[in-house]
């Protein structure tokens, strides 16, 4: 079991800072997922912890020792790959069987310890089968049982479900969740899709540009960004961005564009242009004080809920999401608020949080 | 025109159209020559007696005069064993280049370049630049000398062994450009997953070559492999340009024996019965080697998308 | 203990690189020099690494038309025609080659034409050694009328180079998606435009070290271009072969300024598409 | 661009047999000497022929050209007949006129080869008798020293014109001899003075004694001989030692005798000389030999007559007069001197059957071999063509080129000439003779298994050629052998 951290840990590519002196710690056992777009030095990170890529410059601890130098065989890892990387010239068995013999682990003992591996995710019966002969979820399993013969410290995932179709990979998220709690080693998991990062993760690490924008619990990146980025990665559809103008008053501040003029009690801050970001749920159909009319100009509906699309006078439409039992046709003229606690303002310049 | 277009856009017509002039070239320019190759076998003709078309059949008299003859047995022989110093040098200096140019690093464009270079040179070039510098008091016996810190001088032109040194060095120096463009590109092409799964799991660099490179790579040795002997065993132009096949007949291929057979001492008849026990020879290693590469490309297919 | 073998490797390899490096170069070296010295410095002992006056005079005796160079004033070299033969020859019969066994190989590739075992069969054409069938090839050419001609050398080559081009062209064809070729399909894309606007440009860096692979066989192909030709044809390899070495071996300036300008296209065609050389020799062996 | 007729060749041939018999009823074309009749004749078959100009075709051994093509270029200007010419090994011309003679295309209409071939090519029906046109142009075959003309003839006809008086020289080092000390510390040594040796062990005492390798290298100063070693060329120099030992190839019933007494110690004679030459010179022939020797790094050397072009070559050569020719040496056969010169190569205008001006070919071939051009072409700088007229004995030009000596020499040589073996199959004959005496040379195997594998090589192909046939040919050859031991 290892705790991993790292420190100032930068790779340049030619003239690209891939990842950009990023501080990371992992405690042992915790389920840790890399995430954001593609580009974002996620997967360079993860090569590197691998022992894949050299760092620039920067250090990696694995445990209480420092692995920046080690040769990646040397760290006690498992690693699943995207492409899940089986050898295809090689059975299941021979495929499960291999990290054993690197080890020179006696005949006898890997047999056993394939089948009891091969148990464990389901795939004792794929044995003697080639890899290009199974289908994605066993080819799926048996780079899990790979990696995991060998019981290392730490697993080291590379989008390993984006080639599976939809309905394996929710199933899959829910096996590897269990497996992590049944061995309570510590995983590290890329991936560039927020749903898998929201369900599976302990924590999400969520990077841009070679950056770690925000490290927190999938609720807290959620409902907390740090910043504009991190605020509109995550949740579908998108959070709802307005761009206007922050005045400050007397009791909080004013937020304002041309059709809206949004109260902020209890804020303070500064004045100047700012985005102000709420999340479709949060809007809803109310006629008060602080309510503005809007037209219904198209309905998604989703099954559990409705997306409306409400043209406001804003430059685009403001996503809302409302109870199915919400009665609404489109051309319907509408009041609306925003739940004004779950309202969050950006720099219009920075992107930055402002006044919390 | 419009026409023309639609009758080309037929699949039937559309797939079978560039065999016609292959298969016509072949039917056309290679099959009656060989044709012609069995009925000359089949007389007792020369070139100093009438015309082919006149002389009389005498069945496989022609075969049992190249069964014993003992010169043209050993050329068969010595050529082979050519291709059987020289193929596996070649792949293994190729391999070998080809592994140390593998990653990039300051000055591999550089290697590789200098490494292309041998084999854009015509063989007949290779030849004579080696006869230039081989001869006794030449260069390359210089260089030895300096190396050895020691007089050399081998007579690398007119003496036996010295001269089929000569000759199979003349192929690797030229040929191991080729295994190493090969192997160069096969390395390249590897897929980079599995080979950084087997590094995670702790394989040493040899066990990563060893259990997962090489097995990948079957194939394309396979080709290297058969591409490599089967220009080897055509062996022409060094000898000629070298050594004259000589001293003696140490450098004697076959592909020299039949043009002696044939032009110099215009026995046709036996120079086409040589020529079909070479070619049931060659055939029969061909035969062992395009199944192993059957196979490969067989089982690739199937294994192919892992 | 990385961080030695990190010191250490790349000093190896660099000596080991250099040393074939030098080998390969040595042969290379000393015939570009030597088509540099005069007369009186091609055989000296020691041997001189360096010509002492540097000269052009081999380039402009070989590339004079008639003039005497053999080092007793026997010899005239004509190298223009067969250089010109040389291009011609295997310029268009690589060319052919390809455009066919390109065809071919696509064919092959997304129909299945001629069957499974095609392209070994093929392959073991190029078994054949030249020699055995050169003897009929002369009695089958003169009655064909295609005796020391272009066309008849060329059809020679083109057939002979055939194996190669579909085994090289089958990899590159292999690479190009059936989807990309499907969706131009139902798009409503006709066969040949498809060929021409999705298969062509994908393939075109294949064709290229294709081409130059083909190219570089046939400029050197000595044995049966010395079969099939006389007069009219004259091909590089043939007037080099003219310099065996105890016969007239000993014109060794003249000899390697022939030698030097014979090599010059091809490496100068090599270098330009190195980058595409360097990945298209696999044959479309690996896995992916 | 026109081809050959394939298959209707033989009508063809005919055609121009025909052609052939009736152009030798015409009439002689008019001039005093060969070469003015041959540019008469040429300018008749022109104007019979309504062109004005004509290039033929010609294969020639590439190391011929540059001697030739001056006077090629002349005989144009007078005549409109140009040449074309395309090269090939020297070594090659027999298998690039084979190649002919089976495609009978008519790709060239002349060439010049050597005379070993000429029964092979009559055979196979590519060199065409030129009798008729000897007789009609009066070429003056009777100005040509006995034993070359010879070459040129097979079955009593005549297939070319001789061009090249190829016979062996041998070629000493005057100065060396002469220096001071030498002579008395040679005469102390070996009891005879130094100068040209009569026998073959004069000619081994005199390479022994001035191979000069003072530092013990190995790789001496100075080399005692020189003879040709190389593959395609060694057995001739072999060959002549063996007659001079009194052997012949042959019995009356093509029985072959080279395995006898006489050529086991004629090829270890042959191998133990070797040790004086230079170490490669199993590789080498005239393109090294020639300027080896010009080099001053041998004393002597057995070669072709042509060696006097390199050897007094005023700018090439730095032993210009310091050349001692020499007769070549014998062996003392049942207590007499035997010399044996051999017809070391030769070279003939040969005219191809399937030429398509077939008699313009042979005008050329009489201009290039007549008194007045052949002289010139003999004396030229660029040439390897070597006398072998009378009148190259008395020519300034050819004298001035080659020193009176050597001239004077060569022609006593021609004396005690003999043949190669030239019936059909030569060339196989000579490639099996010269395969295993190479091999022999490098001691792969005995002197005695060298022979005795040449014989049972010979046999095979005497049978496979037909006995009888060869028997007629043997019996032909054997009246140009020589009847004189010694040269007057």
């Amino acid at each position: 079991m290892a705790s991993i951290r790292l420190e100032r840990l930068t790779k340049v590519f030619g003239a690209t800072r891939a990842v950009d002196g990023i501080d990371l710690a992992i405690p042992d056992g915790e389920f840790v997922v890399l995430v954001g777009p593609s580009g974002c030095g996620k997967t360079t990170t993860l090569n590197m912890i691998a022992g894949l890529e050299t760092p620039t410059s920067g250090d990696i601890w694995i445990g209480d020792a420092c692995v920046t130098d080690w040769e990646p065989g040397e760290r006690n890892l498992g690693m699943v790959f995207q492409s899940l990387a089986l050898f295809p010239h090689m059975t299941v068995f021979d495929n499960i069987a291999f990290p054993l013999r690197i080890k020179r682990v006696a005949p006898e003992e890997i047999a056993s310890w394939v089948r009891t591996v091969s148990d464990t995710v389901h795939v004792g019966h794929l044995l003697d089968k080639r890899p290009a002969t199974l289908s994605g979820g066993e080819a799926q399993r048996v780079a899990l049982a790979r990696t995991l013969v060998v019981q290392p410290s730490v697993f080291l995932m590379d989008e390993p479900l984006s080639s599976l179709d939809a309905k394996l990979r929710v199933e899959m998220r829910t096996e590897l969740k269990r497996l992590h709690a049944a061995l309570r080693s510590t995983f590290v998991y890329v991936t560039h899709d927020q749903a898998e990062a929201m369900t599976m993760a302990d924590r999400i690490v969520v990077m841009h540009q070679g950056q770690i924008q925000q490290v927190g619990r999938p609720l807290e990146v959620y409902g907390d960004p740090v910043n504009r980025f991190v605020a509109g990665f995550f949740g579908v559809p998108a959070m709802n961005f307005i761009e206007g103008e922050l005045r400050p008053e007397p009791d909080g501040a004013r937020f304002v564009t041309q059709s809206l003029r949004v109260t902020l009690p209890g804020r303070g801050g500064g004045s100047g242009p700012a985005v102000l970001g709420v999340r479709p749920e949060h809007v809803r159909f109310a006629d008060g004080r602080e309510s503005w009319p809007a037209t219904v100009s198209l309905i998604e509906p989703l099954g559990d809920e409705t997306l409306l699309f409400l043209d406001y006078g804003g430059p685009s439409s403001l996503v809302a999401k409302v109870d199915v039992e919400e009665k609404v046709a489109v051309g319907d003229r509408r009041s609306f608020t925003f739940r004004p606690d779950r309202v969050v303002l950006f720099d219009g310049t920075t992107g930055g949080r402002i006044c919390r | 025109m419009t026409g023309l277009r639609r009758w080309l856009e037929r699949e039937r017509v559309f797939r079978w159209l560039p065999f016609i002039p292959v298969q016509g070239l072949f039917a056309l320019l290679l099959f009656p020559n060989f044709l012609l190759l069995v009925y000359l076998s089949l007389l007792s003709w020369r070139i100093t007696r009438g015309t082919w078309w006149n002389a009389a059949f005498t069945g496989l008299d022609s075969f049992q005069r190249a069964l014993e003859d003992e010169r043209f047995l050993w050329a068969l022989a010595r050529t082979f064993g050519f291709a059987a110093a020289a193929v596996p040098l070649e792949l293994l200096l190729g391999f070998g280049l080809a592994l140390l140019c593998r990653r990039h690093f300051r000055g591999r464009r550089f290697y590789t370049t200098v490494f292309l270079l041998p084999m854009m040179i015509v063989p007949a070039v290779v030849g004579y630049d080696l006869s230039m510098l081989l001869i006794d008091q030449g260069p390359f016996n210089q260089l030895l000398s300096l190396l050895a810190g020691r007089a050399i001088t081998v007579r690398w032109l007119s003496e036996y062994t010295p001269a089929q040194l000569a000759v199979i060095g003349a192929d690797v120096w030229q040929w191991t450009a080729l295994t190493f463009l090969i192997f160069t590109s096969g390395l390249a092409g590897l897929p980079e997953d599995p080979i950084r799964a087997a590094r995670v799991m702790g394989a040493s660099r040899w066990q990563i070559f060893w259990h997962v490179e090489l097995p990948l790579l079957k194939p394309v040795i396979a080709i290297a492999v058969i591409l490599r002997s089967m220009e080897a065993l055509k062996i022409f132009d060094y000898p000629m340009l070298l050594t004259q096949a000589g001293p003696g007949n140490a450098t004697e291929t076959v592909a020299v024996y039949l043009w002696r057979v044939g032009w110099e001492f215009a026995r046709v008849s036996d120079a086409a019965a040589m020529s079909l026990v070479l070619l049931v020879v060659v055939a029969m290693y061909s035969f062992v080697a395009i199944r192993v590469l059957r196979r490969e490309r067989r089982r690739l297919a199937e294994e192919g998308v892992a | 203990m990385r961080r030695g073998r990190r010191k250490l490797f790349p000093l190896v390899r660099h000596a080991l690189l250099l040393a074939w490096t030098a080998v390969t170069l040595f042969p290379i070296y000393w015939m570009v020099m030597t088509s540099f010295k005069h007369a009186g410095e091609w055989v000296t002992w020691p041997p001189r690494w360096f010509p002492h006056e540097p000269t052009l005079v081999n380039y402009v005796k070989v590339l004079t038309p008639g003039t005497s160079t053999f080092e007793l004033g026997r010899q005239t070299l004509k190298i223009l025609k067969p250089i010109g033969d040389s291009l011609v020859v295997s310029g268009i019969g690589s060319l052919l080659a390809v455009v066919l066994g390109s065809a071919l190989a696509y064919s092959w590739a997304r129909f299945g034409t001629g069957g499974r075992n095609y392209p070994y069969n093929i392959l073991s054409i190029r078994m054949v050694p030249p020699i055995v069938i050169a003897v009929p090839f002369v009695v089958y050419f003169v009655t064909l009328r295609l005796l020391d001609t272009y066309t008849g050398l060329i059809l020679v080559y083109v057939a002979t180079c055939l194996p190669y081009v579909i085994w090289m062209m089958l990899a590159f064809v292999e690479e190009v998606p059936v989807e990309l070729e499907r969706a131009a399909r139902l798009m409503g894309v006709s066969r040949l435009r498809v060929l021409r606007s999705v298969v062509l440009p994908l393939t075109a860096s294949g064709l290229v070290v294709t081409f130059l692979f083909v190219f570089i066989l046939n400029w050197s192909e000595l044995l049966l271009a010395i079969t099939l030709t006389n007069t009219e044809v004259s091909t590089l390899p043939i007037t080099l072969n003219k310099f065996q070495s105890a016969n007239e071996g000993r014109d060794y300036g003249p000899q390697a300024a022939i030698g030097t300008l014979a090599t010059l296209p091809v490496v100068v065609m090599g270098f330009l598409i190195q980058k595409h050389l360097l990945r298209g020799f696999s044959f479309g062996l690996l896995r992916k | 661009m026109k081809r050959a007729f394939g298959f209707l060749s033989i009508a063809g041939t005919v055609a121009l047999l025909v052609a052939g018999s009736t152009a030798a009823s015409a009439q002689t074309p008019p001039g005093g000497t060969a070469d003015a009749r041959a540019i008469s004749g040429a300018k008749a078959y022109m104007q019979a022929k309504g062109l004005t100009s004509l290039k033929l075709n010609m294969m020639m051994p590439s190391i011929f050209t540059a001697g030739s093509t001056l006077e090629m270029t002349i005989f144009e200007k007078e005549t409109g007949i140009g040449v074309n010419y395309f090269e090939v090994g020297i070594l090659q011309v027999q298998a690039k006129a084979m190649s002919e003679a089976v495609a009978k295309s008519g790709s060239f209409d002349f060439w010049i080869g050597d005379p070993i071939s000429l029964p092979d090519l009559v055979e196979a029906g590519l060199a065409r008798p030129i009798d008729d046109l000897v007789v009609r142009g009066k070429a003056d075959l009777d100005d040509i020293v006995p034993g070359f003309q010879e070459q040129a003839q097979y079955k009593g006809k005549t297939y070319g014109l001789v061009a090249d008086g190829d016979n062996f020289i041998l070629a000493i080092r005057k100065d060396l001899i002469e220096a001071p000390g030498e002579r008395q510390k040679f005469k102390a040594k070996y009891g005879w003075e130094p100068g040209c040796p009569d026998t073959y062990e004069q000619w081994y005492q005199l390479a022994e004694f001035f191979t000069r390798d003072p530092k013990g290298t190995g790789v001496p100063e100075l080399y005692g001989a020189m003879g040709y070693r190389a593959r395609g060329w060694g057995w001739r120099w072999w060959l002549q030692q063996f007659y001079a030992k009194g052997g012949m190839p042959f019995d009356d019933g093509m029985k072959p005798l080279v395995a006898g007494k006489e050529g086991v110690e004629a090829l270890r004679d042959y191998i133990a000389l070797t040790k004086f030459m230079p170490k490669d010179i199993l590789g080498w022939a005239t393109p090294q030999a020639y300027p080896f020797y010009a080099g001053g790094n041998a004393f002597s050397i057995m070669t072709y007559p042509s060696i006097a072009i390199a050897a007094e070559h005023p700018d090439r050569s730095k032993v210009v007069g310091k050349n001692k020719y020499c007769l070549v040496p014998g062996y003392v056969v049942g207590g007499k001197l035997v010399r044996r010169a051999i017809q070391g190569y030769g070279n003939i205008f040969y005219v191809s059957n399937y030429a398509k001006h077939p008699e313009a070919a042979y005008w050329l071939s009489q201009y290039m071999t007549s008194k007045e051009v052949s002289a010139r072409l003999v004396a030229g700088p660029n040439s390897v063509y070597d006398p072998y007229r009378k009148s190259h004995l008395t020519d300034p030009r050819v004298i001035k080129a080659r020193t009176k000596e050597m001239v004077e020499i060569h022609l006593k040589n021609a004396q005690v000439m003999a043949p190669m073996i030239l019936i059909q199959g030569a060339v196989e004959y000579n490639d099996a003779l010269d395969l295993n005496v190479q091999e022999a040379l490098l001691g792969k195997i005995t002197a005695e298994d060298a022979l005795k594998n040449t014989a049972a090589a010979w046999e095979k192909i005497t049978n496979q050629i037909g006995r009888r046939q060869q028997i007629e040919g043997w019996k032909a050859l054997k009246a140009a052998y020589p009847t004189k031991n010694v040269p007057d």
